[in-house]
């Protein structure tokens, strides 16, 4: 073990792997289903539930970079599109919430239709947030009461800003994994997680936003109107763990939040994805109008152009190697709590700003429709929202950093 | 003797713009925005305003009261409004006041007059060219003198869809930068229509001009030729005005979500993250604003201010990214839907950075 | 009165007037007590005290620019030596409380020996931070009791950050406006401030600070033991308003916060006068070389540095123009709390930046103490701390655009 | 296989200088710094741990352990304790890693086992020029060969004070970038005691060489002459490392009297502005710390590094200066005095941008 940035043949190959889907799969329609959003995007859909999935790079076995095997996958599909990303037909955070939290039975039962051979494609897909609650977890009103009589639970309540949720809300095998209390008095000890199958009665896609970027992307607003699922829908103990007011919060709802301590490298690499795409697409497009990096001129020499483009190349790259670290800790069993906000609130950042950048220093062409650094400043900005603000994620680095609680420090 | 504030004058036309920005413009932004057409009504009733023929001489019937600082006033307020339906009510001047500094009477006669007409007409202005390296003060675009006509040649972008009155095309005649009124419908000429990530409100268009003969009368000034110059000058000017519109829109928008907005039992605004972002947005757009004054006021005192200009312009790009940008953070979610306003203010403030345009003040 | 930049002929001959100051009398000696920490610098005082403070520039009739000329002036001469400008033998600070807060008599008492024809130099001073309050003034421990026996305030406690407190405290004729609670209990209504005379018995000078930057200007920490002063030394009412607790402060305290309104523009124009220092220094270096800023140049063809330039000059510009305001919002009469914060707050800020840039842009030789520019940028960095600290300010401004009172938002 | 871990042995080392930099450097510092001058026994103390010798070849007596990594590791553990100090202890490598990597067998025999023996021998590295367009690839210095011997002019600066070891100067031999061992002490040098900004603990000098004559055997690596421009990158990396040393130092500094110090009532830390603001120092601190060690990884594993180096000393240098400007303003008006160490660490920061020095690593 020591300190090296050398990727597995294992990585290299599944780079090279999805990298060509990007170019071949998803670059082709990206401008399409930007342009016609809440279309889906059939073609690719079909293409990776039929062929993607069952491809593998080639190269199995040998030493693994673990985790950061699958940024580099989330990176190389983001490269190729953000939103056609987010709309492949997978138990997407959905099925990280199953298989954080349920049992091996529920994983069986919510994950078996989309590891079948045939079928047709379906979505998972995780409701949160609420009209009224934003990043406010705690300060969920959606309610899951439990009824003896039939033995099921009853949900009842709004949800905003469910990616993927028309998918997984209309589209038989698929589930939504469902955030509501179950005592509203307890607070976050109260909130558990419930696997709502598509189709459930009482679940109603009331609608999809409209959306600056990522718009193949679906996100769902879902109503549930005593919308019953089994007893065993329920993932983790239905259990209300008494508060200890010692601690900021309990162990259950931390333990639903400590999925996000895997999405948010993910996220992270996804950012970095969409933002490879535009660096590469600027320097690609002003070297063959002769302008290239010089690396070696002295400060007072370099132009705008050069300095931005150096500054471009090294924010992305620290991104890219926060990511890494926080991902890196996971393959080791390892809390990576601090380094996954981090990578998250850098990646979502950086990424804003190369892109931006890149809209600008393209002129007009850089603000037209006709080239992609514009829908790429679109799909970027998304980054630095979901999955906790940039603001959310730079308070949960401060508390860490500080040893601070949440009741100290919000 | 320094002094902050307009004149009543000056603050009267602010307020009434402010209140038309408010009750016609702002209510229209997002269709606008979203079908990419602008109502004929918002244009008839700008027009009725006269906002742009009161800059115009009297001779032709205008209100002969010309001042930049009045017009980053206008501009500031219509862009709160809109960006895309400030610049379409603001169109004729793109045309009309280049004519009214340096047209010739012929030119005069017939731009201003009908400017200054019962009906809108739309100017359209023919600058901008797509190349990452476009220099304003030297276009690509060329313009070559044969007996009695000129013949341009070149590619034009982001210019707003032409009407009945000729656009106008700067062009490189050898090494003088020159502008050209050009009917739109001259053969040679190939429009389209065109799709930007913000300003989708306005019809623009890339126009590509080839071999296209104008008579030698077509020249901005005649024989006399016009200073170009001194009219991107101004472009800069009631450019950096319109992103001072932009983000003082987006920082209102932000600033009223913020303290609206409840999470852990208070509104977002009393956490120090987003009140500092609000602060440093009222202080960085007021610092854009005053800068942008100056160089208006440079303008009406007949100064040279190609620098205060440039860096008014400059700094106000970067204010309307970043507070726009800014907006969007402070919605959080909502910030990246399009049921909020932010959103569009972010798509539109990125654009200044292409956005160039002659004297709309 | 319409919009306008034209300063009056009066401002142009102040300006004139005070350059010629700055480049003939401080910038002479100004690396010298610079690097002579503590040293009186003399020559200075003296030709301030004897020649300088009865100087006109000339032009005192016709309009004037009012509040904004004495920006100017600040501008000028901190232009030349910021430090020096703050070791100038005037009431500087404590002389605005007492003009804001005193009675006429105490206006005459305390101000004559500032308009003596002839007699030493000597300073006035305020003196409210204390070891344990920074920023905090509802926190300060020094104490103001009144003794009926002697007619007397008996002050104790200790101040630090004192600017030019070892002259106004140990040179007769000079004073220090002492902050000081009456009523420990009731917070910010207690505080009150004191006119201490120098040599004073009971108040002791323990020290100047050593600094990174403004070192010739005496930062002095003062001790109060059991320091008397008559009755009439008190500025304004020793009555203590009761708290209305609908309110955040009250009147009194705010009264005394009021000088700050006033202060503040003059610290962001002493910013900008440092700011340009540098500012005007790096270009004239690089013009002497060949660089020149070209402001038609097209974005792609900039250099790095001639973007760097523009965005100092725009910089320096906004905050001269923000004080500027701030400053005529004085001469009118009207509050200007937010526009004084907002100028104080980007001052301090643009100029802290432009100054380290200008060492960066300077390379070696910026590093140096051959030139002046680490100095300015040594100096440059008070303004982003004292008369509130850059976040103090930004409060200041939350507050103002948010409509909240300090108790909503701290 | 990517790892952030450095290995057990690469860990130990780090911690040993940890404390090193903990116990007998930071307590050094700022008297140093207001002394201008260097304990001798705080060099000598270093010596003992081997630093440099260990990245020395066995032939000559060194530990044959050289690594870029490592290097990184020694270098921001020193620079954390202090900028000045951690110069003054590695200023040997400044000629010995050179002539190790390039050096003649008579060249490494001479300095190199000096170096490797029981005292303490400074190291001069002259590179850097005064002017502010100084092209560190293409010096203004010139070395011209004469016969058998080399004359040399120019102006250096920023030298830290050359000892009994002839000093390394870089020139260029008509277009080549080439280095050359220079006995400080040779007619036609002269030599003066700078005062700069920062890194005021370190006795540097300014160095003008007026035809000074060098013997052809005196150039880095004789005849077959040195890869300067390797070097250069090789330094860049060390300067990075340097200034995350310096960053993390008045991040941490910060940070503690964060949670120490209160107002209204609770510990600033608290305050999101302040709270934030030290997340942000983190994350730029980390981010900027693995751009460093993946360039020291590729010097290490023989790639070319020139970008990655590149990049990463920019970005070290501007989070050194955002990072330590920041602890100023967390301290208030203690940051601002010299009883703490962030005002020290500000002035060392701003020196990044012209530092210069070849391989530290």
């Amino acid at each position: 073990m020591a300190i090296s940035f050398e990727p597995t043949e294992n990585t290299v190959a599944a780079k090279e792997h999805f990298n060509s889907i990007a170019m071949e799969q998803m670059r082709p329609i990206s401008r399409r289903y930007d342009e016609n959003e809440g279309e889906v995007p059939t073609e690719w859909v079909e293409w990776w539930w039929n062929t993607g999935r069952k491809q593998t790079s080639g190269k199995l076995d040998g030493p693994s970079d673990g985790f950061i095997q699958a940024c580099v996958q989330a990176e190389e599909l983001c490269f190729g599109d953000a939103a056609l990303y987010l709309r492949m037909p997978t138990p997407a955070l959905g099925g990280s919430a199953v298989g954080a939290a349920g049992t091996s039975e529920q994983k069986v039962q919510f994950l078996k239709h989309f590891h079948a051979d045939g079928g047709h494609p379906i979505w998972g897909a995780m409701a949160i947030t609420e009209p009224q609650a934003g990043s406010d977890a705690s300060a969920i009103e959606t309610t899951a009461e439990f009824d003896e009589a039939s033995d099921e639970w009853v949900i009842n309540g709004q949800k905003i800003f469910c990616t993927a949720g028309k998918g997984s809300s209309t589209v038989d095998g698929g589930f939504t994994v469902v955030w509501a209390t179950i005592d509203p008095e307890a607070g976050r000890a109260g909130i558990k997680s419930f696997v709502v199958p598509a189709n459930t009665p009482g679940m109603e896609l009331v609608g999809c936003e409209k959306k600056l970027g990522i718009r193949a992307s679906d996100t769902a607003t879902l109503r549930f109107e005593n919308c019953r699922v089994p007893r065993d829908h329920l993932l983790g103990s239905a259990e209300v763990k008494k508060k200890d007011p010692k601690k900021a919060g309990d162990k259950g709802f931390k333990g639903v939040l400590a999925t996000f301590d895997a999405s948010r490298p993910i996220v992270a690499a996804m950012a970095v994805g969409v933002g490879r795409a535009s660096l590469d697409f600027v320097k690609e497009n002003l070297a063959e109008r002769g302008v290239e990096i010089r690396y070696d001129a002295p400060p007072a020499e370099l132009t705008a152009l050069e300095r931005d483009l150096m500054e471009m190349e090294a924010e992305l790259q620290a991104a890219r190697l926060l990511t890494w670290r926080a991902a890196s800790l996971i393959s080791k069993g390892r809390p990576n709590n601090l380094e996954a906000s981090m990578a998250k609130a850098k990646a979502g950042l950086a990424v804003t700003r190369i892109t931006q950048k890149a809209v600008g220093l393209l002129g007009a062409e850089g603000y037209s429709t006709k080239l992609m650094v514009e829908k790429w400043m679109r799909d970027a900005k998304i980054n630095d929202i979901y999955e906790g603000t940039q603001q959310i994620n730079q308070l949960i680095v401060a508390r860490r950093i500080l040893d601070y609680p949440s009741s100290v420090l919000r | 003797m320094i002094e902050f504030q307009p004149s009543d004058d000056q603050a009267l036309i602010a307020e009434t713009v402010r209140q038309f920005a408010e009750n016609e413009v702002r209510p229209q932004a997002r269709t606008c925005d979203e079908t990419g057409e602008m109502p004929a009504e918002i244009v008839s009733a700008a027009h009725e305003l006269g906002l742009v023929a009161n800059a115009l001489p009297e001779a032709v019937g205008g209100g002969g009261e010309r001042s930049a600082v009045t017009g980053c006033l206008i501009a500031e307020e219509l862009a709160w409004g809109d960006l895309a339906i400030a610049v379409g009510i603001l169109t004729p001047s793109l045309v009309g006041l280049p004519v009214a500094d340096f047209g010739t009477d012929e030119q005069k006669n017939t731009v201003l007059k009908a400017l200054c007409g019962s009906e809108f007409q739309a100017g359209a202005l023919a600058i901008t060219e797509p190349e990452f390296d476009f220099d304003v003060f030297r276009p690509r675009t060329t313009a070559t003198r044969n007996g009695d006509h000129y013949v341009i040649e070149g590619r034009k972008c982001q210019v707003p869809a032409p009407g009945e009155l000729p656009m106008l095309v700067t062009a490189m005649e050898g090494d003088a930068l020159q502008a050209f009124l050009v009917d739109a419908k001259s053969s040679g000429i190939d429009r389209k229509r065109e799709s930007n990530l913000g300003l989708r409100g306005l019809a623009t268009e890339e126009i590509t001009l080839s071999g296209v003969e104008v008579p030698a009368s077509a020249r901005l000034g005649g024989e006399a030729g016009a200073d170009v110059r001194s009219l991107i000058v101004r472009g800069r000017v009631a450019m950096a005005a319109m992103a001072i519109g932009v983000a003082r829109a987006a920082f209102e928008t932000s600033r009223d979500y913020a303290k609206e907005r409840e999470t852990f039992g208070a509104p977002i605004a009393t956490r120090q993250a987003i009140a500092f972002k609000l602060a440093d947005m009222a202080i960085e757009i007021d610092g854009a604003r005053l800068l942008t004054w100056e160089a208006a006021w440079r303008l009406d005192d007949g100064k040279d201010a190609l620098r205060e200009a440039t860096l008014a312009y400059q700094q106000a790009q970067k204010v309307a990214l970043t507070v726009s940008d800014g907006a969007v953070q402070v919605f959080g979610g909502h910030g990246y839907i399009r049921d909020y306003l932010p959103e569009m203010h972010l798509r539109n403030a990125s654009g200044f950075a292409s956005f160039e345009a002659l004297s709309l003040v």
